[in-house]
């Protein structure tokens, strides 16, 4: 039951309240490069969710072992590692989509969302729980990357999926879907200003939604608690 | 009986923001006058678009922020950033193309920021650039000045290219902008900066029809314009002079070393202040308060960075005009501008004599 | 402090070396894949600029390294050789475009023996999304316009966009762009036939290792 | 070959390193917390313990490792929000249970009821009540803080928290508040 | 310096930044002579009016005065004592509004002229040159002139200073709409004005006198000429018309090109500025021995028929003026500005006195002046930068005020700031920006000075925390020692050694200490202290200590000094370490104070004890009831603790009013000791019941009782102990009259207090729970009455116990 709550929180942390993209503005520098087709985002956040879910794992099973002055190089050891091995992979198996993520696979590795989870909750919790906070930061960073795909892929070339069969294989083409036929696209989605302005307005409808939110919730009366008397001598 | 309680000064001078953007507003005439009588219509129409959809928007934001909507709605700056933006659109560039700068320049750029007063960048240049950027092709629908054209069009057929893409009787846009030999149009600059990479000189290049007699065909007229409005405004003490004047003085500056140096290469720093939307953006965009820098120190090296950057950008940057561009960027240094040029304070750092 | 520092640097060192090995592994593992999915995607290009009928070599497996200020900057460039019956059939270069609007654009240019054009492909470019970008054939078949030109036409005037008089389109609104790849790719044409003879008697760079 | 080469390369830069890092750790190592003083400087130092704290110092301790930056009556709005500069987090509002009367206070002895017990004298944690057994006692008006900690004490509930009186002097110019005289 | 003499010969001036032309509207009164005095039905007096501190009150209530003579005396150097402006009654001293913009009260002096208008005696002097140069100051001082352009600082300091003055100069610059009171007083009493200003130059000998006058008063200025003819060294320097001219620092600028430091005085640079109705109050004072009991008020704007210049005598109210003006304004809407349009401040009530500084009473039309508030977002068009006098940034000082970055303010250099209100005047949005900044300046200096208390309460908090400390070690350490030597002493006699036995010793001894603390309170603890084991000694000399303060507080015993008189001796020390002297004294006042009110009322005890008994014993009386009523809380209080405790107490039969104690006692320590053991549930229906027997039988288990009591009757309580303090108080007293030197009876009577109060609560709970939870207030009375009785009987029979026992 306790472990329960605890795996939901750790869900509600990754994927809304402590979202690594929407509210740590972690690994910007991806997020805003590679989202301009939903196809790319997913083949990013995938791949983010792989190495956070791997590098979480090993960190927090070698906690006991490292000692604190060098943890910070061993972190990165690891994280490089598996990014490593994530472009090896990828440029074994999906050539298609590791041309076009092209330089920020491997930059993965500097993704302050990995290290960021490696330090702050992977070195300090046992291995089931750091794995789980890895994935649930992994798919909530990889969901931040798909809306802002999705947001100016749809803009920007009025289409949604396209290329995917790039990542997913040929049957994925016919995910393709023409949202709108534009006569002429808005160049702005695709470019890296239009990747910033689309962060912006994410982020402010993910705080209007929580204003709401906190708005609807009873506020709760506490009890007032005991003063602490700075007396001496009783 | 109730005693009136007020802070000092208890009297105040008559003038209001709202009056000083009624004058500039005036004073953009000449411009826009010029601009209808050498590119017609299209340019009072997408003014007038642009200005009922910046007042929509303005109205829904300030409805949404439940900010006082009778004062703020009518205060004339959105009204203005709507004309400037108008000025700035090609004369058939498609309706939405204004509609969707509009909204920008409103909604994005000015109450996003906070609202009038507190936006960092101009909203009709940002708009501008935003557009330039995301509809290359419909922002550079440049009409030929009337006295080249090949198919004469009226009011009528304006307003059905803007909002149909063909005239009445089925013309196409790249069709009305076909001169009369042959050319697509394409401003002066543009076609400056074209010719130039094709490896004419600047005499070779002027020789085209679209430099007209002068500088540049219709648009000098339409830049004289905007200078007589500018000037009107400097008389009448709404915007003030330094800005406007380091702006000109450092493009001619610049332009005149360029000539000197490589005059194949560079045209004529009359060509500079003549073409493009030099003098408007001298005495309407660089002299907006609000994204501008403040002290007068402040605001000669504002106008003297801006006429800077538009001369390197015309000069190496991939766009013909420079003016939006260049404004923003003053326009993100200006905060930075204010606090290297503040001014002493009275008492303070005195030096002993 | 000894002792601090001699397990700080056993552990670290402990973990680079497992992390290296899995990496190693991994890269060993990966190795050949990688390479046959590399090979594939340029014969699927070489393929689609020099018909497979016209020649019976391998072209992946026979190229050579040119270096010329014609092939856009001063680079190795590879030059894969398409022969039929040891004779010279075409040549595909690789070249670049360096006025692209937004720098250099990657491209291979086959030519014939006969100084015309077979085919041009873009490799890699970053010019801008929606209008420079039409030099992609996922976007555009505008590239296609190359193939089968002939050396006449290649040294006439017409050999430029329309704009400036010639006889490829520009696209709406990017002029530049065109106009790079245009030009570069009468670079490449005028260098393969200037060194053509001396091409094919170079010595084979790609297939001597496997 | 080149892998095996590639791991003993690496294992040997990073022994070298962990060997600097374990040096660096041992020779820079840093003693205290200057945050826990940074913290304290921001607190008003009433000592009230409405915090939940015996003590400012306390508190600001128990802030740095952790604890809520909302805790502080005294200091109000303001400074929370310093402690959040500080802190490098975001403002909360002030602690619901801790929501009062936020004006400064002093305290004041009723001269006629005190009996001079002296219990008030030991709850002041700044000493700035004087009076002696069987004395009447007084409040040092400029240094009491006004934490109301020596009211509970007093067995004869002579002291009272009285409003810091606004005089011409301490008027912050706040034109809502002038009383306007209402004649006739 | 030559050059700037040659300069000003020349009359070439310099200019200072920014500064605006609002409408002047001086039309309106320059051209009526000024209106002679004219005297109220009351003349209200701040005791204050300028800068610095207020004078002590020195008339009474019902005193007649003389015109001129003082009504306050000078307490300090800081302040200018205010003088009686005609003959008259002193008819009340109160807070009364004053010409303050808070519309805040101070302390001022009703005055009601008698009409007669007697003047004091006068010396006029003649030839002040024959006066020493201190006698001059004196005679100024007495006079009370301060500043009368504005800011009001005392004007004996301003020209009592040291040597090296280059210029003094007169400002008579008076830029400010409306105002003409400066140029009326020019042109009709420029002789005395350059009296005045040759004393000044007497007094502080500058190489140049300046008198800067701005252009646009013209007949001021042939008058000024004329009257300075004969002067050489005096020269009338004509500036242009623009606002703030007469600021201080842009008048030295704009006459010599001197910039003044911000932070520094003019003095600094050998400057002295005197206004012009300043230089004419100092003629009068010295040659007339006139002190400063009228001055001239400029009564203008356009809600006013006739707009004028009077003679307004110091503490004219504001109606009267306004009524010789005859107001325009309608009844219901009044605006009324002391000061001009720029600085001045708007009055919350008519009723304001005229002050030394108040030079102008505004009352204009409602068209006159913008009154709705208009203001819009700033554009940052910059033009409140271009007026500046001080070349601030005023926009950008805006943004920091709203957002409260008083960091950012000071980076500004908001404290540059004179409030002339320039840039609120051509903001085209209409920022009221001198408000933004006087809020935040007002914030500014709240927070430093609330960072200052800070600071010292963190001193004393530690200074406090350490000295409990040393004390606490010194007790230990003398505990210790004592132990040891019992120990030692206790090994000798008996000579066995043994561990086990002497655990067990300590043991029984440290009961037996707990039981002697417990029965008996009066007891000595430091006589139960010696039988104490040194293991556990600490907690028990703890508690010992504290009982023993509370046995003392109980027996009313004279204090010893080592207790209680620590803690003053400690302060006092604190005070000194923390080097404020002044503070010191203050603490030492305080004891003094408290002390002399202590001996005073022991004194009056003896006196009334001997001739009413009933007198005599209240105050002590009073003081044994407080202890009572407090114990009576605690142990309410307590109980809940107490109800944790397994073992109950046997010996509240045997002597119920020493139970009580024990059993506060031990809550007491229960509460620290026992406070880990499992709670026992209490039988609250058990406890109910006895809790019956027990009222019924009136002889209450006293702890029983009370823990009844308090499950019902806490929320009783405030009313109970009202009725209490009524009611016991005199009950006891009759009580302590028996026995009062007894320090027994006392402590009994007080414990039977305390039951009694218990025996009180308990009808009421009763009440209380057969009535539900809520009683109306008459039943209330009821119950109260039924206590009343009740303890009553509880009292009785308590002191039969005691007489018993």
């Amino acid at each position: 039951m306790k472990l329960n709550e605890e795996y939901k929180e750790l869900a509600w942390q990754g994927l809304w309240k402590n979202n690594p993209g929407l509210v740590q503005l972690l690994g910007l520098c991806p997020l805003l490069a590679v989202t301009s087709t939903v196809a790319n985002a997913l083949g990013l956040g995938l791949a983010t969710l792989l190495v956070l879910v791997c590098s979480n794992a090993t960190v927090s099973a070698i906690r006991q072992w490292v000692p604190k002055e060098i943890r910070i190089p061993i972190f990165v050891l690891i994280i490089a590692a598996f990014v490593t091995c994530v472009q090896l992979l990828m440029n074994a198996y999906t050539y298609g989509i590791y041309q076009s993520l092209g330089i920020f696979l491997p930059l993965i590795v500097t993704n302050c969302a990995i290290i960021g989870r490696a330090e702050a909750y992977a070195s300090k919790n046992p291995i089931k729980q750091a794995s789980f906070d890895g994935l649930m930061m992994g798919i909530g960073f990889a969901a931040v990357l798909v809306v802002l795909g999705a947001m100016r892929e749809v803009l920007g070339q009025g289409t949604l999926f396209d290329g995917a069969h790039l990542l997913l294989g040929e049957w994925a083409k016919t995910l393709r879907i023409e949202v709108l036929t534009l006569d002429s696209q808005f160049l702005l989605a695709i470019l890296p200003p239009g990747a910033f302005i689309a962060m912006g307005l994410l982020i402010a409808v993910k705080n209007a939604i929580d204003d709401r939110a906190a708005k609807h919730q009873p506020q709760v009366e506490e009890q007032s608690i005991e003063r602490v008397r700075v007396n001496f001598e009783s | 009986m109730a005693f009136w309680i007020a802070s000092s000064p208890h009297n105040h001078i008559q003038s209001q923001t709202s009056a000083l953007m009624r004058l500039v507003i005036l004073a953009t005439i000449p411009g826009i006058i010029a601009q209808w009588y050498f590119f017609g219509w299209g340019n009072i129409i997408h003014i007038s678009l642009a200005v009922v959809t910046a007042l929509l928007s303005e109205f829904l934001v300030l409805s949404l922020r439940n900010k006082p909507i009778k004062t703020e709605l009518f205060d004339g700056s959105a009204i203005l950033t709507a004309i400037l933006l108008g000025i700035c659109m090609p004369a058939i560039a498609p309706w939405w193309v204004t509609v969707i700068g509009a909204i920008f320049a409103i909604v994005i750029v000015k109450q996003l920021y906070g609202g009038l007063g507190h936006n960092p960048f101009n909203p009709a240049m940002a708009a501008y650039v935003m557009l330039l950027i995301s509809f290359p092709v419909e922002m550079t629908t440049w009409l030929p000045p009337l006295q080249l054209v090949s198919i004469e069009y009226t009011f009528a057929d304006t307003l059905w290219m803007i909002f149909t893409d063909s005239t009445s009787l089925g013309y196409s846009a790249e069709q009305l902008r076909t001169h009369i030999d042959g050319y697509t149009m394409a401003t002066p600059l543009d076609t400056l900066k074209t010719s130039i990479t094709t490896g004419l000189t600047v005499t070779e290049s002027i020789s085209s029809p679209v430099f007209g007699n002068y500088f540049a065909l219709g648009w000098e007229w339409i830049n004289l314009g905007f200078l007589i409005g500018g000037l009107f405004l400097l008389a009448k003490g709404a915007i003030h002079w330094a800005a406007p004047f380091s702006f000109l003085a450092s493009l001619f500056v610049c332009s005149l070393i360029a000539h000197l140096i490589s005059p194949d290469l560079n045209p004529s720093t009359m060509f500079y202040w003549m073409s493009g939307a030099t003098m408007l953006g001298a005495f309407f965009i660089l002299t907006d308060p609000v994204s501008g820098a403040t002290s007068v120190k402040g605001r000669l090296v504002f106008g003297a960075l801006a006429g800077l950057l538009v001369f390197v950008i015309r000069n190496f940057g991939g766009y013909p005009d420079a003016v939006a561009f260049a404004v923003l960027l003053c326009n993100m240094a200006a905060p930075l501008i204010d606090v290297y040029t503040r001014p002493r304070t009275f008492g303070h750092n005195v030096e002993m004599k | 402090m000894r002792i601090a520092i001699e397990k700080n640097a056993k552990i670290l060192a402990l973990f680079a070396i497992a992390c290296t090995a899995v990496v190693g592994l991994t890269y060993e593992l990966t190795k050949g894949r990688i390479k046959q999915q590399e090979q594939q995607e340029l014969l699927s290009t070489l393929h689609a600029i020099v018909p497979d009928d016209a020649h019976d070599n391998d072209m992946s497996a026979h190229c050579i390294s040119v270096n010329d200020p014609l092939l856009g900057a001063n680079e190795e460039q590879i030059a894969y050789l398409a022969t039929k019956n040891e004779q010279p059939i075409a040549a595909a270069i690789t070249t670049i475009a360096p006025d692209g609007y937004n720098g250099k654009i990657h491209l291979i240019v086959a030519v014939n023996v006969d100084g015309s054009i077979s085919g041009v492909r873009t490799l890699k470019h970053k010019e801008t999304p929606g209008l420079g970008d039409k030099i992609e054939l996922r976007k555009s078949d505008w590239i296609k316009d190359f193939s089968g030109k002939t050396l006449e036409q290649l040294l006439s005037n017409r050999w430029a966009v329309k704009k400036d008089g010639g006889m490829f389109d520009q696209f709406t609104g990017a002029t530049i762009t065109p106009r790079a790849v245009v030009k570069a790719v009468k670079n490449t044409a005028a260098y393969f036939n200037k060194h053509k003879t001396t091409l094919f008697e170079q010595t084979n760079i790609c297939g001597a290792d496997e | 070959m080149t892998t095996l080469i590639a791991i003993l390369v690496l294992g040997l830069i990073a022994a070298a390193f962990g060997a600097l890092l374990g040096f660096a750790s041992v020779k820079f190592k840093v003693e205290g917390d200057p945050l826990v003083e940074q913290l304290d400087a921001l607190l008003p130092q009433t000592q009230c313990g409405q915090c939940g704290y015996p003590g400012c110092k306390p508190y600001a301790e128990a802030v740095a490792n952790g604890e809520s930056i909302n805790k502080c009556a005294p200091g109000g709005e303001d400074t929370i929000k310093k402690i959040a500069d500080l802190m490098g987090v975001e403002p909360e509002p002030l602690d619901a249970t801790h929501e009062q009367d936020n004006r400064p206070k002093v305290a004041f002895i009723i001269e006629e009821d005190c009996i001079g017990c002296t219990k008030c004298i030991a709850a002041c944690p700044v000493d700035a009540i004087i009076g002696a057994g069987k004395q009447m006692h007084t409040i040092i008006a400029d240094e009491c803080t006004g934490c109301d900690l020596c009211v509970a004490p007093c067995p004869v509930d002579c002291i009272e928290m009285r409003p810091i009186e606004q005089t011409t002097k301490n008027w912050q110019w706040d034109l809502n508040s002038i009383p306007v005289v209402e004649l006739d | 310096m030559q050059s700037i003499i040659n300069r000003i010969e020349n009359n070439q001036f310099w200019k200072f930044h920014g500064g605006i032309h609002p409408p002047e509207q001086k039309f309106l009164t320059t051209n009526k002579p000024i209106r002679s005095l004219h005297l109220p039905e009351m003349l209200i007096i701040p005791i204050q009016q300028h800068i610095g501190v207020a004078g002590d009150i020195c008339v009474n209530i019902g005193d007649q005065v003389l015109k001129g003579e003082a009504l306050t005396a000078p307490s300090s150097p800081m302040a200018v004592p205010v003088h009686a402006p005609t003959s008259g009654t002193i008819e009340k001293i109160a807070l009364q509004v004053i010409a303050h913009p808070s519309g805040l009260s101070e302390l001022c002096i009703f005055l009601k002229p008698d009409h007669k208008d007697t003047w004091r005696e006068r010396n006029i002097c003649a030839d002040y040159k024959t006066l020493a140069r201190n006698e001059i100051v004196h005679k100024i001082a007495e006079a009370g002139i301060s500043g009368m352009g504005g800011a009001g600082f005392p004007t004996h300091i301003k020209v009592d200073s040291k040597p090296n003055i280059d210029f003094l100069i007169i400002n008579a610059a008076e830029c400010e709409p409306y105002i003409t009171a400066d140029d009326l007083l020019m042109r009709e009493h420029s002789a005395t004005i350059v009296q005045g200003v040759n004393i000044l130059k007497h007094l502080l000998i500058p190489r140049m006198v300046l008198i800067g006058i701005e252009d646009n008063k013209p007949d001021a200025i042939a008058s000024l000429k004329k009257a300075t003819e004969s002067y050489n060294d005096i020269h009338i320097c004509v500036l242009p018309t623009k606002y703030p001219t007469g600021g201080e620092k842009q008048l030295i600028r704009a006459l010599t090109g001197k910039e003044i430091t911000s932070g520094s005085l003019p003095i600094h640079q050998g400057i002295v500025m005197q206004n012009v109705a300043t230089c004419f109050a100092i003629a009068e004072a010295v040659i007339h021995d006139t002190p400063l009991i009228k001055r001239v008020v400029t009564v203008s704007g356009q809600g006013l028929e006739k707009p004028q210049n009077i003679w307004a005598a110091i503490g004219t109210p504001v109606k009267d003026l306004v009524a010789l003006s005859k107001s325009l304004q309608a009844a219901d809407k009044k605006a009324i500005i002391m000061g001009g349009p720029m600085m001045g401040f708007t009055l919350p009530s008519d009723h304001v006195p005229i002050v030394k500084t108040t030079n102008c009473v505004l009352v204009p039309s409602e068209k006159e002046l913008a009154l709705e508030n208009k203001e819009v977002e700033c554009i940052r068009c910059g033009q409140c930068a271009d007026v500046c006098p001080s070349r601030l940034l005023p926009q950008e000082m805006q943004w920091s005020a709203k957002a409260k970055d008083h960091a950012k303010l000071k980076e500004l250099n908001l404290f540059d700031c004179i409030d002339c209100g320039a840039c609120a005047f051509v903001c085209p949005s209409h920022i009221p920006l001198v408000q933004y900044y006087r809020v935040a300046k007002a914030e500014i200096r709240q927070q430093e000075l609330l960072d200052l208390k800070a600071e010292k309460a963190k001193a004393r908090f530690e200074a406090r925390k350490a000295r409990l400390e040393r004390e606490k070690k010194e007790r230990i350490e003398k505990q210790r020692k004592a132990s040891e030597a019992r120990r030692a002493a206790m090994e000798e006699k008996s000579g066995e050694g043994s561990t086990a036995k002497s655990a067990v010793a300590a043991a029984l001894a440290r009961v037996k200490a707990k039981k002697a603390q417990g029965k008996d309170v009066i007891e000595d603890p430091r006589e139960a202290a010696p039988e104490k084991d040194t293991q556990k000694s600490q907690v028990a000399a703890a508690i010992a200590r504290a009982k023993a303060k509370k046995a003392k507080a109980q027996q009313n015993e004279p204090v010893s000094p080592e207790e209680n008189s620590v803690h003053p001796d400690e302060q006092v020390e604190a005070e000194k370490k923390s080097t404020d002297a002044g503070k010191s004294a203050k603490v030492a006042a305080a004891i003094a104070k408290a002390k002399a009110k202590k001996a005073n009322s022991t004194k009056r005890d003896v006196e009334t004890s001997e001739t009413n008994k009933a007198d005599d014993s209240k105050k002590s009386a009073k003081v044994s009831a407080a202890v009572a009523k407090a114990k009576a809380k605690k142990l309410q209080k307590e109980i809940g603790a107490e109800e944790q405790q397994p073992t109950p107490i046997p010996e509240v039969d045997k002597k119920a009013n020493v139970a009580a104690a024990v059993a506060k006692a031990k809550a007491k320590k229960q509460q620290k000791e026992v406070g880990d053991d499992e709670q026992q549930p209490s039988s609250k229906p058990e406890v109910d019941k006895k809790a019956k027997v027990a009222a019924a039988v009136a002889k209450a288990k006293a702890k029983k009782t009370a823990r009844n009591v308090t499950q019902v009757a806490v929320e009783k309580e405030s009313m109970v102990e009202e009725l209490q303090s009524e009611e016991t108080t005199i009950e006891t007293t009759t009580e302590i009259i028996v026995e009062p030197d007894d320090k027994k009876q006392r402590i009994a009577n007080a414990i039977a207090k305390a039951k009694a109060k218990k025996q009180q609560a308990q009808p009421i709970a009763d009440m209380a729970s057969s009535n539900e939870e809520e009683l109306p207030k008459e039943d209330n009375k009821a119950v109260a009455k039924k206590a009343r009785i009740a303890a009553a009987v509880a009292k009785a029979k308590a002191k039969k116990q005691q007489e018993s026992n």
